[in-house]
């Protein structure tokens, strides 16, 4: 262990869903990690607000509809789920698009808690 | 013309450079990513708006409703794949990566 | 009408693999050639036989190749991408050919109009 | 032939080098393009212009340097190369940072030109 | 905290996202596409500069010299692979991708 | 100190594995230890045994292989991404494990410091 204590571990999702697959092999990554007891945190910033967008159906386009998954999050263990309000603004989303109640702050306080953290992995 | 834009316009330059280009009555279809520019009250909806005014602009549905987006923005038009196909066989296409 | 496609993005990581998918049998069902689909970039690895994907989830290799199967296609692998990136003859699913970038410049040539999907 | 006459195909290039492999295996599909006695246009916009970009030297970054290959262009029958003048604006260029002597032009004429093509390939 | 840019403040948002989260006195390190941003004489000049004068901002030396830039930005420090390290070994990374 | 790697994209379509590969060198270079470094998204094909550059390129699953056995690093692809995109044992350089994400995890843990390269 390289820490005496829990390691705190954010997880940064800029990305928009479909599009690339990084949002939905992130998700996997939170709900693997969140096996180990840790202190986790997640930050929904740029298009990755758009992972949390409710009513998605990929029937059409023949890819797997995975962001339902977002819901059981905090019952793995991420407790902190921090969205950016900014980001939210720009593309017309406000909390009741998402699928699921969240923090909305600014960016600031994301910066905040992303500076106490051990480790920020980006997907 | 047919331009191809599949990239999110809050991440990347596609459309803006796509939209720098386009000649009047091009057609400019919106796909993948590319769909987050025709949703309705972001901050490019002005733009989009404008731009459909001045070409034939196109949002593919499929991408839309996998992404959750209902409300789009006046002027664009929704077509499906095979929408898509009649647009590439009727125009030389020019994809924006 | 004669289609050429151009995949520039390998599976899964990005969507281009899927909507060329659904491009190739919108246009195949509205009665359109598909002059040959040419795999370029990244694209090389949407033929690798040895993809395993959840069961809930498509098999992109797979639906390739019974895509060419079924409507008789033409799906050729870039030698020069490929090899760079370990597609070799071994690893490649059935009815596809590696060959080299003169093929797509025959597709262009043959073909009344280029679809390219990429990131 | 789908075409009684040569066929008319610009390389779109909007990529910078290195950072992806799009600017130079587009380069390779230009070169062998060459051999098929259509018409060719290359255009560079956006970050493609960096490719241009003369005295450049990637053996720090243990990479193949490939870009001094654009001076074969002409060569080859790429005989119009067209650069957007506003891309190189924005990113403080000039024709004489350039590894070639190039037509700068504004986007409205790279539009023109675009929409003559039969096909167009992005790069 | 270390922000890491490797992507073109002309292609992507990365590097203005970086910018709205970077805390006083933080770092930042452009590499890859990211080194354009160092480049003198862009359209992002002043906007780096400002940033260099708020945070310490990096260029890495083989990704400039890679892509042919030799002036960039006032305020702006070259380093190479091993100040790269030094960076991540006394800072915590957060990657801009 | 001690570095844990991530490396997220694929050999030659991105700078990512270049830069984690210089990365590495020079970590090792000024005498820090490398925790393990993991191949996840499309770093899966960084370690595809097949790859055949041209003579005057680089050989990146070559020289990951090459660096591994002379520092004995620990290199780890996922074993759900790799699946998903045809990376098996058959088909990986030696020096190399398949492994759950629960081994990122792992890395996360012990090492000092997580490094990221990706697109």
């Amino acid at each position: 262990m390289a820490r005496d204590r829990l390691t705190k571990i954010m997880f940064m999702c800029r990305q928009a869903p479909y599009g690339s697959v990084y949002a939905y092999e992130g998700l996997e990554v939170m709900l693997i990690f969140a096996a180990y007891e840790q202190e986790y945190a997640a930050a929904f910033v740029d298009d990755g607000v758009f992972d949390l967008k409710k009513d998605k159906d990929s029937s059409g386009i023949g890819m797997k509809e995975f962001s339902t998954t977002y819901r059981v999050m905090e019952d793995y263990g991420i407790e902190k789920v921090y969205v950016d309000g900014q980001s939210m603004k720009d593309r017309g989303l406000t909390p009741d698009d998402l699928m699921i109640p969240v923090e909305v702050v600014d960016r600031d306080t994301i910066a905040k808690v992303m500076a106490e953290q051990d480790v920020v992995l980006p997907f | 013309m047919l331009h191809t834009v599949n990239k999110s316009p809050f991440d990347r330059s596609a459309l803006a450079s796509c939209l720098a280009s386009a000649q009047p009555d091009d057609h400019i279809l919106l796909f993948e990513d590319g769909v987050f520019a025709a949703k309705a009250g972001t901050k490019y909806e002005s733009m989009v708006k404008e731009a459909a005014g001045k070409y034939k602009v196109y949002a593919l549905g499929p991408d839309l409703q996998a992404r959750g987006i209902d409300a789009i923005v006046d002027g664009v038009e929704i077509c499906d794949y095979a929408g898509f196909v009649a647009l590439a066989a009727d125009n030389v296409m020019c994809p924006w990566l | 009408m004669t289609f050429g496609i151009l995949i520039l993005e390998g599976p899964y990581n990005h969507q281009a693999s899927d909507s060329a998918y659904n491009f190739t049998q919108a246009a195949l069902e509205a009665g359109h050639k598909i002059q040959g689909i040419f795999f370029y970039h990244d694209g090389v690895y949407n033929v690798a036989k040895l993809m395993e994907p959840p069961q809930d989830d498509r098999n992109i290799a797979t639906r390739w190749a019974e895509l060419a199967e079924k409507h008789d296609l033409d799906l050729i692998v870039c030698i020069a991408a490929g090899k760079r990136r370990g597609i070799s003859p071994e690893v490649i699913i059935p009815h596809v050919r590696i060959d080299g970038l003169g093929q797509l410049s025959e597709i262009c040539l043959e073909a009344d109009r280029m679809v390219t999907f990429g990131d």
